[in-house]
Order: structure tokens, then C-alpha cells, then sequence
């Protein structure tokens, strides 16, 4: 008999999985509200094909009475919804995992996979619900049951979701998740399955939210007034959430012919005083590079979403990695004060990406939220985002009529106005120039600009946020860690219980903050967990501190690396 | 208004005596006060070349950016300011070559700017290279055996994308230019005014002179809201056409379709959001 | 009465300034060209504004018996052929200037700028010759004159530089030509000046050329098929000079509309089987960032000649700074294998161009070249350079039919077809792929694939080019450069004359040579001079070594650091 | 030349079942095989989007490059090696978003490649914004009030130009299809093979059955040499012509045009060039 959450474990971790436009994004929605409005913690981790229709696609669900914020390798039910399951899922499958499939779809694919293959006749009842369009919802009553869901809840959010259909639909679709109960109940009596998580209650008022909205939400809580972007996974959610709130929420929205013209855009926009942000990946970084450079000599503010995916070039359209790192400290010509964020979790993504705004306001600076396909495409569920304390400074002034836009001035920060706010000219340059803006061929002027420009990096420093430590206060060993590799590294620090190891993580990597040198010293080892092939954050901390980090774990298959393997190679290296 | 109140004093002005691009920033100053616009309502955008200079030479905001990204800048100025005159300057390679991708999207977008390219058909600041609207046989220090590639006809892909407003000018007529301009900038949207200049460094073979011989003036008779004589006189040359080409009206602009205005006229400046602003949004994920 | 060279030094440092299209260059190559086929060492630096007409230019041209290849602060003589003579050059005059000039045109602007001016009817005498444009001419006579080049050099040269003009036009030139030795005759007579460079004679069988000419030899010696490229200052030259030779050498040369278009180009070719290149700038650099990345998983060769000038954005367009470093090291996003040279001298300039090409075909990276204006524009003698030995190394295979154009070696180094070289079919992909160059979303595929690039990292390490140290073998300090600022800093430690002060320098910035800090650490005090605010290549330095250089010299005027100014500030800090 | 001689085994081709992407991929392979041109003689450029994953699933040389830059590559790729056939494919994103820049400045070129554009007016692989070419009120998640900018019309501007060859084809007329592929790849000189492609899963609004209403075939006395006519039927529509709207033979290609093949016919790749090639450039610095 299968009992969940098994021996040692507080969670129960699910994965669904099919062929794109079958359903599975369906059943992931209904059993992600449910289980949550139910009161679970809920952890959800998408990865998806570079296609439309076809292939295989899978979700982790983990459940739990704890918090979960992580994705780990151990699969304990399996809701296969096609055939054609994949290697990386497949590879997952143990001794330990029930499998819930169809054998009229499934055959015997999974006959050798090493688990425990039980038979529900999900598209018999998806037929007897009124077609094969229901099997999705069945497997959901399926799941609902086995979870202990209280069925008036996803009862009420299929007659949500359907109710500008006839109501015919909404039956159909309450009869197949019944159907799909019964089939649990079946299990049930015939003593297979048993799954319990307690807990619940605590979530049911929390948010449950993924990177991507979450980056969004911070935009908009940060004043952004315009995003104009060209679409490219991971980072086209930012976009559309934005599209979708323009009218509500009064932002322009522009999906632009190019990234170049997307930056182009932000930036004229910006110069007119709006708060203007730019969504892409590593690639239309590349593009913007130029742009980039423009904002750092006119001293125009610009927040910049780069959601990484693996490279180079196309790489892996919708896959993860930490690789754009290097791009995003030193994209563009010339010396550029400049600040990178990485937020490690939803509440950091929206926070930084509020302060972004500010700062680049502030410091008149391209400010980058570094996110990647894992942590926008990981949903769970957060206490409400808190925005009392929380200011947008526009840091604009009106201008006299002798204004000059880049007057020098000790911190390096000239007051800035724009076109129509007072009743002076404001000018700007991409040449070096005069304070007034215009270009001039000057070599004490251009050290005095330069510098100017320069002395912002001091200000940008005092804003640096610490990195956060977590763990024994005295420790032997330390791991580092940046953006989404937070808490993945967390859990696996719980689960390999190795001594004397504290957790140093870092949601702003540039500049770094002046401690960082302190608590690398302090440890006896240290090694670095990344996302990509080199170590880049692992290198920057040598080229700012001279630290070096010798030991580094590093991930670049596409996938996130697993709470598991993680804790795997530090028990490996630390014990 | 008195064009003067654009001068700018003190100033040493980078261009060859005997350069158009003098007459158009006259032109433009004249079109400007024409209009009793005061620099303090007018931005100007340019990118890199010589005439992408002319905002260090004369009054008003300015925004010189990058080589060939200008309109793209004004565009979004725009967007965060629809009381601003907003005029988007450059040369032939800067609009045409660099930023040819924006030239034609920007079309398609119809953002409320007025786009004056100094067509020189040479590229003035790099020393004579070949431009996109140079002539086949062009020779210069690269196209050493004469240039080889089709020249690019803007009015021409203007007009066939149904472009709002689309003119051709002479810099050596400046008040027909004067005249063409102020057109430009009354139209709401996107207008085009290719202006021939000639470049008396680097362009040997498309001269004052050849300028001259080579336009006439587009007869009264012609109706620049056909489109289909438009597209006649935009292919039509040497001697090729002067003046309003084509022009449609009531296509609404770029700027006010975006969603920021939608309930809200206030520039994008003088905004005064706040975190609250997504209050409701946050409640709508509980 | 002046002596030139003066007390102390072995050259007379010469500077022509005057208005763009105002016959300056003229003058210049006249002299540069006569001087060197009177076997005198020269070395000519020419800086000039960013404007086609008027403003005012200038060429610092050093006569020399020994090898002079440094620019330098001082002025000996001054000959301002108009008036507006700008800041940089005012502000080096200084008692032991002489300035020859004519009253008539540049009035008392110079009367109170510390030298001593003396009158000379430039312009009375170019009327005579024929008019005012043959003032340039009679200005080259006195020259001449003064510096003892046998009448008959610059009187061939001009003969053969409008050899097909009218015999008229030859002959007012050599009446000028002729006026202005007659000058120089009055001022001798007058016992005022005399000048005496011994030494003549050595360098007259030796090439006079510049950064621009140089970087373009080696690329056509390295067996460049095709170039690509959008215009850029100062990085055009190299295009111009490839076009120049397009037909006689057999290069394909495209100006493209952008230098996305430009790289895309290269690419194409490079993947059909072309030696292909491209020439640009910073901002250039920038928008081919994309591009880069494109050619580091695809593993196409691809040589890129970046000529640097002062940033962000536009920066200074005709000026120089080494701020593009960065950039080089890090464009691109993802993991990317690469190589990067930064020449310190036109031997070496050739000499690396020539191996990039090798470089990139044996590895199929990106090589990168990094220059910047004052390299590119400046001009010395040199021996011929040596071509025996080099040999041109296509790393081409013929293809079979089953070929696998990304095939896993132990190097990482897949055995290179092209299309239509053998009876197989070859295959490129921008996204991760297969051997055969397939899409593939396999997540055991993906870190092999990225494992075979990442160890070709090995191979370019191990052809890396030392660097070159100079100086004591044993030394307590150690001044460390790159790229163009070899020679600069060599005359400044030859003038400071410090104690146990040796140099190291690097042709090679990425990867770092292994020995680095080892020649490091051999040091008590180590200091970085570099072109830019921040200090790219010691920041590199600690990145790769650990070893942080807090001593920097920086140095972002526009103009390249003067001999004198690395001098001052070396003794500043080691005396 | 039988065309399964083009296909790929044991490939899992990634189109939705009904696109009309397949349809294409069997007129290219037809008309190659027409033309009796083996796998080995052809190279298949593309960049991303759904289109442009063609080069995986058939036969051929392949070049899958980056987003909107395949007909660069493809341009070098002829400059490199002549004797190749050179198809660049791609979807209207890639064709005239992305890469509109190098699709007109390509034009001008000239260069002899074939640029097939599967235009299914959206971005298929990105899940359903809108393209260049999506008709205005096209709602999707990001063009939520519906398509603003007007579309492109990549014939009438192709035209306009004076492309040397430019075509219109539908998706679910195979035989045509492949008939203009064929007179496209034979024309020496850059072709233009527009092709409407219902997208079965985003474009709800141009559906093959609206494709089939909205097109006809251009009438057998339509002179594709006529500059004018051309001009006209690429303005034409709804519904739109189909064939070839226009051809001008003669004019020289751009490989042909470089100083590389002046004196040597030689493929770039089986050149031998060794570094004496400078012997006589260094002695002209002494
Ligand atoms: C990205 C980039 N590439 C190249 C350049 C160099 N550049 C500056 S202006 C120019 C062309 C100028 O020609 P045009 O736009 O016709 O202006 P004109 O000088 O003729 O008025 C070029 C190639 C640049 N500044 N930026
Ligand atoms: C530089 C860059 N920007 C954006 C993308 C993301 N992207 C891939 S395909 C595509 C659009 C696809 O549309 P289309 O070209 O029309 O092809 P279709 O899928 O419709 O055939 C986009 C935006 C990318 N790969 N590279
Ligand atoms: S180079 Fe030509 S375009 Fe530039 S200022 Fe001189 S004449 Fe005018
Ligand atoms: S998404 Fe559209 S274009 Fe892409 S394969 Fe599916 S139907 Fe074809
Ligand atoms: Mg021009
Ligand atoms: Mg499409």
C-alpha cells in the first residue's frame, strides 16, 4: 500500500505530465487553486517543449503542510496523460512512485520504469463525461480525491472557469470531476492508497503567484508607466500581464519590431519622464547591448527584465539557466554604473523589482532583474505581498530656466527634469558632452563627465542590499548561491543536515555588497551552486573580492537542478 | 513668431559652408515659428551623422541618440508626452541603413512625429561612403568599383505601406521645405519628409546643381490623398517630384491607442502612482 | 638660438595643426613620407575632431635617430597653418616651443601661450607659388628644410602625387616646395633655429605604416576571404583598405546596412567556407553581441576587428580610450569560448591578425582583435614584416556521407566541412543540437554538447601568447598594460629611469597566459596603466588570477596618455 | 528526382497537426526534386519560429540560425560558395519584424537566393502575438484591444522596390505552390515567395478557409515584367492575388558582383591563399 507523504518526507510531490494543448495546463490550474484554496502549501514547477502541440510536458505539484518552494527529483505519483513520456521524466520514476495512468493510452511504456503502475480508466470516463476533451478533469477529480480536497472547491472553479459557456459544458465538466472522485474512492477501497498531509488550513489566504507575476506586480507597484518589449521566452509573461492590466492600471504597452526598437522605445519614453521598463531574455540583451550603453552615458533610468534561458544563441528556447550573468554586469561599450538584481524568491522578484524603479530614478542608471524560466514558471503560494513603507520616488524636478541636465555635482547625480516639467530646455547626448547636453570635443570636460558619472557608483553601493545568510552562525562551510538557486539550495541544505554549513545568497549581484568578502573568509570551504557552465557569479566574486571559490557546483542540462542532486554533491564534497 | 527665437548663440556650427544642411535647419525654424511653437513645446530627436547634429545647433529639447534609433526615441517620447511637437531628425544611412527596420514599423505605428531625413545619398560624417539612396556607379573609398546595390526609394516604400504623410523636398528651396514642414508637423501621425541635400564634400555626382536639374515641383493638380497617383509620382524620377506626395487623414495615432491614456490624459511625468495601485491586483491572487 | 633635438633627448617631436580639408594631411604625408626615405625613424600620431570641415586637427610627428613609436606630450616645433588652435595643443606649448607660423593668419593667438613665436609668410608665399592652397606645400618646404631632407625626396613624392595633373599644378607644388626651403634658408641665416637628427639613413628600406594598414595586412595575410562590415570611426580603415585591394587579392567586401547585417553576413560565409571578418567599434561590438553568441554554439570562425574610441554610446567618435575590453571579454550571451588580442605594436598588430585567423579556424571561435584609434592612426617605420614561416591553416575537412558536423572529441574540436566540400551534408544550429547539428531538448545531450565547447577552452589556452616583460630581471615593481599602451609606457620608463621597475605587457588579454601571476606576485608593487576610468584589465586581472592591482593609472581624456604624463605620475608613485 | 529523396527519417516533425507548415515543406521538396537538385547541392537557412524549423525536418545543408537573420547568412553562404542553392525560410516574425531591415536592404542586393516566408500573419512558436503582417482588431495577449499598426505588405513593398522576383503563394495550394518555389529558385537573383499559412492553433481570424475565400489565382495575361500592374496587384486584396506578381530578369546578383571572383571562379572554401598573398603590399610600404 502506497502511503504519502512517505517515510521522512512532509510533502507529497506529483507530476503530470502530457503533450502540449492536451489538457495538462488544465488539470495543473484546477488542482493549484484547489489544493491552495484548500489551505496547502503548494509548490508548482512548469517545463515545457520549444513546440505548440505535441511532445511532453510535465508539472511538478508538491503538497505539503510546510512551505515548499522548491523543485526536487523524487516523483511519488506520476499522472502520465499521454504516451511518449520523456527521458528526464522517466529517469525520475523509483521503486517508490505510483504511477496513475490510462493503459489504453499508456500501454506498457512504462511497464520497465521501476514503479508501480495502477490502471484508471481516465478516458473511459472522460467518454462517459460527453468526450475525450473531459479526460483532463477526471484526472483532476482523480488527484482532488487523493488529496483529501473538499470537491465543493473545484466544483466552484470549473463553474468559474466555464461560466460564460452553456451550461451544458459546466455539467459535463462537474460530471467528469465526479467520476474522476470515484475513481479515487475505488482506489481507496481497494486499500492501494492512502495520502495525508496535514496542515492545512494556513495558505488558503495567502497569494499563490509565479516569477513572472510577481516581477510584474513589483513593476507596477513600482510606478511603471511603460514596457515595450518584443516577445521571448521565458520573459514574454512580464508583457502580457502588463497588456492585460494597460487599460486597468494606465501602462503603455508596446510589443516593438525588435528589441533594439524596444529599448529605444523605453528609453525615449523615459526621457519624457515616464517610469519605463523593458522584458527579454539573454538574446535581446545581446541586441540591447547598445541601448544599454545609451542609457549609461545619457543617464536615462531604465529597468531592464532579463529572463534567462539556456545559451548561447537560441540554446534552449524554453528551458532554464543562470547564464546571462556576465552579459548583464558588462553588456555594452564603455564604463556604465549599473546595478543587477536576482531575486531568489516571489517576494524578493517583487521587491526588487519595485526598488528597481526607484533606483534607477534615483541614480539615473540601468537597473536588471536577472530571473530565469524556473523561478518565472514556479508558482506557490506567498503571504500577500506587503506595500505599506513602500514608496515610488520619481526623483524629478522642475526645471528653471537655465537649466542643465547634467550639471556635476559631488554625488554624481544631476537633478533631473524633462521635456514640459518647468520652463527649461532639457537636452540629452549619446557624444560626451557639456552639462547643458550638448556634444563637445573637450579632454578636461570628458574626466569630469566621466567621473561624474562615475561617483554614482559609490551612491549605488550604499543602496547594495545584503546578501542573506542563513544556517550556523559559525560555520566550516558556506554555499553560495544567487537568483533562483535560493531555495533550492536552502532545502537541500535541510535535507543533507551537514554540519557547520550556513547558506550565503545573494538577490543583488552588482555591485556586490562590501560584507561579501567577510563572510566568504570566515568559512573554511566555500562552494559555489549555479546555473550555467563556468561559475560566473563565482568569478565575479573573485574579480570584486579576490575570494576565489574553488568548489562549484554547476547545472546546465535545461532543467533546474533538483533539490536532491544538490544536496547530493555538497554531502559528497562537505562530509 | 520670429524664426530667431531658435537660434542658438555661441555656438560653432560643425557642417561645410555651402552644406543643405543649413537650409533645412532654416527651413525648420521657420516652419517652427510658423507655426508659434516656442522651442520650449518642441523635443527634437537625431541619431548620428551630420544631420543628426542639427539639435546642438539650434533651440529646443533634444535627445541626440544613437546611429539610426531616433525615431524609435520619439516615438516613446511621444507616448509619455502627447503636448510635445516632437520632430525626429537624421540622414539617409541613419533612417534608411541603420535604422531601416524602424523606419517601416514606425510607419505602421503612426506615432504623431514629424521625420526630416537629409537624403545627401552619401554618408556625410564617415567620409563619403555610399549610403543606401546613393545611385548605382557610385564611387567611393569602399565601393571602390561603383556601388552595385538598387537604390533605396523611401518616398516609395512610404507611400506603398500607406503611410500617413509623405513628402519630398529640396533643401535648396527653402520655403517650399518651410512650407512642406509645417505640413508635416499639422499632420496628426507619422510624416515623412525626404529632403534631397546636397553634400558638397562627398557627393560629387547629386550636386546643388544636379538637385536642381533633377526636381520640379509637384504641379497644383496633384491629389496627395489618391493613392494610387501617389504611388505613380513616389516612383516617378529623375527628375523626381517636390512636395506633399501622399496624405491620409483620420488614421488615429500610435500614442493614443496605448492604454496609459485610457482613462487618463495627464502626461506620463506628472504621474502620481503609488504601491496601492496594486492592491486590487494582489487581492486578485489570494 | 634653438638646437633641436634639444638637451636630453634624441628626437624632435614636430606637431602640424590646422583646419579639416586645410591641406594638413598634406603636409603630413609629405613630411612622414620624405623623413622616412631619408632614413630617419618617424613616428607620426594624428588625433582629429569628429567633423568633416574646419575645427582644428593635429599630427604629432617625432623625428628620431633612434626608433620612436610613443606619442608624446611635448612640442618642439609648432606649425599651426590656421588659427583656432585648440586647447590640447595650447596647453603643450611651453618655453622651449618654437612655434613657426604666419602672422597673417593666426594674429596674436599665440602671444601669450609661453613659446616663441616666430613669423613666417606662409601664406604671401603660397600666393606666390599659385594661390592659397599651395600654403600646405610651401609649410612642408621649410620643413624640410629645417629638418635637412634632401630637396629632391619630397620634390619626387610630389611629382608622383600629381603625376596626373597638369604640368602646371606640378610645377607651382614645387615652386612652393621650393619657397618654403627658401624660408627655412632666411631663418637659418638668421641663426635662430637649427636642428640636427644624426642616424640618418637605417630606416629607409623600412615599412612606414600605420595600426589601420597593419591589422589589414595580417588579415590578407592570414587568408581573409571576405569582410563585412557597417562603417565605424576608427575601425573603417580596415574596410577601406580591404576594398581597396578587393579585386588585386581576391576578398569579398560588403558594406552592409547594420552590423547585425555585417556579422550575419561573415557568418554565412564563414559557415560556407570564407575566412571571414568584420572591423567595428564599440557600439558596433554591441549590436553584434547576438552574433557572438551565434558563433559560439555553432562554432563558426569568425575574426573581429574591434578599433576601440571613448564610450558609453557615441562617446567621443574620432577619439581613443580602451574601454571596450570589457565588452570583448564578456559580449554575448551564455557560456562562449573565446580568444582575444590586443596588439601593442604594428608587428604585432599584423602578426596577431594573421594568427586570429588560424586561431578561430582551428577552434572554431570567435577571435577578437582590440585596437582603438590611437593605434589604428598612428604611423612608424617598421622592418618589413616577416611572412616566412606563417602558414595559412584552413582546418577543413572533406566531408563523408555520414559526416557529423558536431561530432564529441576528446579536444572538443569537431572535424570542419563546409557545404559542398565532400559527399556529406553539414549542419548548423543555433540551438542546442545533436551531433549532426539536429534541435535536440535532451538534458543529457545538452551538458555533453556544452562540455565539448567548454574544453576547447583548454586548446586556446594552451596557444595562448605570452606576455612581454621588459626591464630588470629582477624588479621590485612591475607596471602592467595592454594593447596600444606598450610603447607609451616603454618610453616612460626609459625617461623615468626607475630603479628595479620592469614591464608587463599583453598582446594577449583573454584568455590570461598561465604565468601571469607568477610575474605578479614576483612584484612589491604592481600598477596598471589603461586607457579607460575603471580599470577593465586589472579587474580582468583579479578575475583570472586572483591578484588585485590597486595602483592604476587611468587615463580617459579622448587623447592617448602622453609619454610624459605615465612618466610623471610613475615617479609620482615609485620615487 | 523522386522528392521523398528530401525526407528526413525517423524525425518527430514538431508542427500541430493542420498546418500549414507541411504543406510548404512538400512544395519545397517537390520543386526541388523538379528541379533535380540533390539534398547535396541545396542549403537550407532559416531562423526561428515555427517555420523556421523546416531545415530539421527535411533534407539538406542547414543553417538554423538566429531570430530574423537567416537571409544575412544566407547572403554569405552564396558569396562563399556560388554553386550552391541557397533557400532561406522563415515566418513573417522573422522575416519582416525581426529581420525587416535585412529583407529590404537583401532586396537591393540582390543576392541569387530564395526567401520562402511562411506568412500566417502571427507568431506561431511564441504562442500567438501579433506579427507584422496580422490584420488590424487582431486580438491576442499582448494586442489585447486588437492590432493598432497597420499591416505590412511585404509584395507591395517588395515591389515597390523593384525586388527582381516576387510572388504570392497559398499553403493549401501545393501545386502552385511549388510551381512559383521552382520559377523562384530558377530566377537568378533574390526571389520572394510570400506564402499564406493558416496557424491552426493562433489565427483564428485567417483560417485556411479564409485564405481560401481571400485568394484567387492572378489571371494567365497578368505580365509580371510590367512594373505598373505588379505594383497594383500587390496593393490588390481581399482577396489577394496568388503567382508571380513580378520577375525582372538580367539584373546582376550581388556574389557575382564581388571583387573576390574577379579574377578566380574558385569557391571561397577550397581556396589555397597563403600569406605571400601580401608580398606585394608590404614592399609598397617600403
Ligand atoms: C552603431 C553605429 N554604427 C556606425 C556609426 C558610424 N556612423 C556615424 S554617422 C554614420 C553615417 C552617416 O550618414 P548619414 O546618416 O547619411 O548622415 P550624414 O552624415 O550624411 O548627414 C555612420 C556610419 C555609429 N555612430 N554607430
Ligand atoms: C532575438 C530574439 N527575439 C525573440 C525571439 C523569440 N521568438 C522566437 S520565434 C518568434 C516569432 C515567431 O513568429 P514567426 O516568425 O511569424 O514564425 P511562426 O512561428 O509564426 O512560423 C519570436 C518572437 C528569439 N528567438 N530571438
Ligand atoms: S560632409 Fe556633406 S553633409 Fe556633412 S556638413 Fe559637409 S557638406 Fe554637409
Ligand atoms: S503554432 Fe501555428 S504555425 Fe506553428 S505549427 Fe502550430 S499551426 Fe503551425
Ligand atoms: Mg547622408
Ligand atoms: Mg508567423
Amino acid at each position: 500500500m502506497f502511503r504519502f507523504p512517505a517515510e521522512g518526507n512532509s510533502d507529497v510531490s506529483l507530476v503530470l505530465c502530457g503533450a502540449a494543448g492536451q489538457g495538462v495546463q488544465t488539470v495543473e490550474e484546477i488542482l493549484v487553486d484547489s489544493l491552495r484554496k484548500s489551505g496547502f502549501n503548494v509548490f508548482a514547477s512548469r517545463e515545457y517543449m520549444s513546440r505548440v502541440r505535441g511532445g511532453s510536458n510535465s508539472t511538478e505539484i508538491r503538497v505539503s503542510s510546510e512551505r515548499v518552494r522548491a523543485f526536487v527529483d523524487r516523483i511519488d505519483i506520476l499522472l502520465p496523460l499521454n504516451g511518449g513520456i520523456r527521458a528526464n521524466i522517466r529517469g525520475r520514476i523509483s521503486q517508490e512512485t505510483l504511477i496513475l495512468g490510462d493503459a489504453e493510452e499508456i500501454r506498457d511504456e512504462l511497464s520497465d520504469s521501476g514503479g508501480t503502475f495502477v490502471h484508471v480508466p481516465l478516458m473511459e470516463k472522460g467518454r462517459e463525461a460527453g468526450g475525450p476533451v473531459f479526460t483532463g478533469v477526471v484526472a483532476a477529480g482523480l488527484i482532488s480525491g487523493l488529496l483529501g480536497i473538499p470537491p465543493e472547491i473545484p466544483e466552484r472553479l470549473l463553474r468559474e472557469k466555464f461560466s460564460s459557456k452553456s451550461e451544458g459544458v459546466v455539467t459535463s465538466n462537474l460530471s467528469a470531476l465526479e467520476k474522476g472522485m470515484g475513481l479515487f474512492r475505488e482506489l481507496e477501497t481497494s486499500g492501494r492508497v492512502s495520502v495525508e498531509v496535514r496542515g492545512r488550513g494556513k495558505a488558503s489566504g495567502e497569494m499563490m503567484i509565479n516569477g513572472s507575476d510577481a516581477v510584474s506586480l513589483g513593476a507596477l507597484a513600482g510606478g511603471c508607466d511603460l514596457i515595450s518589449s518584443y516577445p521571448m521566452s521565458p520573459a514574454t509573461g512580464v508583457l502580457t500581464f502588463m497588456a492585460r492590466h494597460s487599460r486597468s492600471h494606465g501602462v503603455a504597452v508596446e510589443q516593438a519590431e525588435d528589441e533594439i526598437a524596444a529599448i529605444n522605445i523605453a528609453l525615449g519614453a523615459s526621457y519624457g519622464g515616464a517610469r519605463a521598463m523593458v522584458s527579454t531574455s539573454g538574446g535581446g540583451l545581446s541586441l540591447m547591448s547598445e541601448g544599454v550603453s545609451l542609457a549609461g552615458i545619457t543617464e536615462i533610468p531604465l529597468v531592464l527584465h532579463i529572463g534567462q534561458r539556456p545559451g548561447p544563441a537560441t540554446g534552449m528556447a524554453t528551458r532554464t539557466e543562470q547564464g546571462d550573468l556576465n552579459l548583464a554586469v558588462f553588456c555594452g561599450h564603455g564604463d556604465i554604473p549599473r546595478a543587477v538584481f536576482a531575486p531568489g524568491s516571489m517576494e524578493r522578484a517583487f521587491r526588487l523589482t519595485f526598488e528597481a524603479f526607484n533606483l534607477a530614478a534615483e541614480f539615473q542608471v540601468p537597473v536588471f532583474i536577472l530571473t530565469d524560466q524556473y523561478l518565472l514558471n514556479s508558482f506557490y503560494n506567498v503571504p500577500p505581498f506587503e506595500i505599506k513603507g513602500l514608496n515610488v520616488e520619481r526623483h524629478l524636478v522642475e526645471s528653471g530656466a537655465d537649466y542643465r541636465r547634467y550639471e556635476v555635482t559631488e554625488s554624481g547625480i544631476s537633478p533631473r527634469s524633462v521635456p514640459g516639467l518647468g520652463k527649461g530646455l532639457v537636452g540629452t547626448d549619446s557624444h560626451e558632452h557639456d552639462e547643458v547636453g550638448h556634444v563637445q570635443e573637450d579632454f578636461v570636460l570628458r574626466p569630469r563627465m566621466v567621473d561624474k558619472r562615475q561617483r554614482k557608483r559609490g551612491g549605488i553601493l550604499e543602496r547594495v542590499f545584503e546578501p542573506v545568510i542563513s544556517g550556523p552562525e559559525s560555520y566550516r562551510n558556506l554555499v553560495v548561491t544567487w537568483g533562483s538557486m535560493y531555495h533550492i539550495v536552502e532545502e537541500a541544505l535541510q535535507e543533507a543536515r551537514l554540519d557547520e554549513t550556513a547558506h550565503l545568497h545573494f538577490d543583488q549581484v552588482f555591485p556586490l555588497h562590501p560584507g561579501t568578502a567577510g563572510h566568504l573568509k570566515k568559512a573554511e570551504r566555500v562552494i559555489a551552486v549555479e546555473g550555467n557552465a563556468t561559475g560566473q557569479f563565482a568569478d565575479l566574486i573573485r574579480r570584486e573580492t579576490g575570494f576565489l571559490i574553488e568548489d562549484r557546483i554547476l547545472w546546465y542540462s535545461g532543467l533546474q537542478v533538483p533539490v536532491e542532486k544538490v544536496a547530493e554533491k555538497l554531502i559528497e564534497m562537505l562530509r | 513668431m520670429d524664426h530667431r527665437i531658435y537660434d542658438l548663440e555661441g555656438i560653432d556650427v560643425q557642417w561645410c559652408p555651402g552644406c543643405g544642411d543649413f537650409q533645412i535647419m532654416e527651413a525648420l525654424k521657420k516652419a517652427l515659428a510658423g507655426l508659434d511653437l516656442p522651442p520650449e513645446r518642441v523635443v527634437l530627436f537625431s541619431g548620428i551623422g551630420q544631420a543628426a547634429k542639427m539639435p546642438h545647433f539650434m533651440k529646443g529639447h533634444f535627445f541626440n541618440g544613437l546611429h539610426g534609433r531616433s525615431i524609435s526615441n520619439a516615438t516613446g517620447m511621444k507616448v509619455a508626452n502627447r503636448d510635445m511637437t516632437v520632430i525626429a531628425i537624421g540622414g539617409d544611412g541613419d533612417m534608411y541603413g541603420e535604422g531601416g527596420n524602424h523606419f517601416i514599423h514606425t510607419i505602421r505605428r503612426n506615432p504623431d512625429i514629424t521625420n526630416l531625413v537629409h537624403n545627401n545619398m552619401v554618408y556625410g560624417l564617415t567620409k563619403g561612403q555610399a549610403s543606401p539612396t546613393s545611385p548605382v556607379g557610385f564611387k567611393t573609398s569602399i565601393q571602390v568599383d561603383g556601388v552595385f546595390s538598387e537604390p533605396f526609394n523611401p518616398v516609395a516604400v512610404a507611400v506603398s505601406m500607406g503611410a500617413s504623410f509623405v513628402a519630398r523636398a529640396f533643401s535648396g528651396n527653402v520655403e517650399q521645405t518651410t512650407e512642406i514642414i509645417k505640413k508635416a508637423i499639422i499632420h496628426k501621425g507619422y510624416s515623412l519628409v525626404d529632403i534631397f541635400q546636397p553634400c558638397v564634400s562627398f557627393n560629387k555626382v547629386n550636386t546643388f546643381a544636379w538637385f536642381k536639374k533633377n526636381t520640379f515641383d509637384l504641379s497644383e493638380d496633384h491629389d496627395p490623398s489618391d493613392l494610387k497617383s501617389a504611388l505613380e509620382r513616389a516612383l516617378e524620377g529623375p527628375p523626381y517630384p517636390l512636395g506633399v506626395i501622399y496624405q491620409t487623414e483620420g488614421r488615429p495615432t500610435f500614442e493614443d491607442s496605448m492604454g496609459c491614456y485610457h482613462r487618463d490624459d495627464t502626461p506620463l511625468c506628472r504621474r502620481a502612482y503609488g504601491p496601492e495601485r496594486v492592491e486590487d491586483l494582489i487581492a486578485s491572487f489570494q
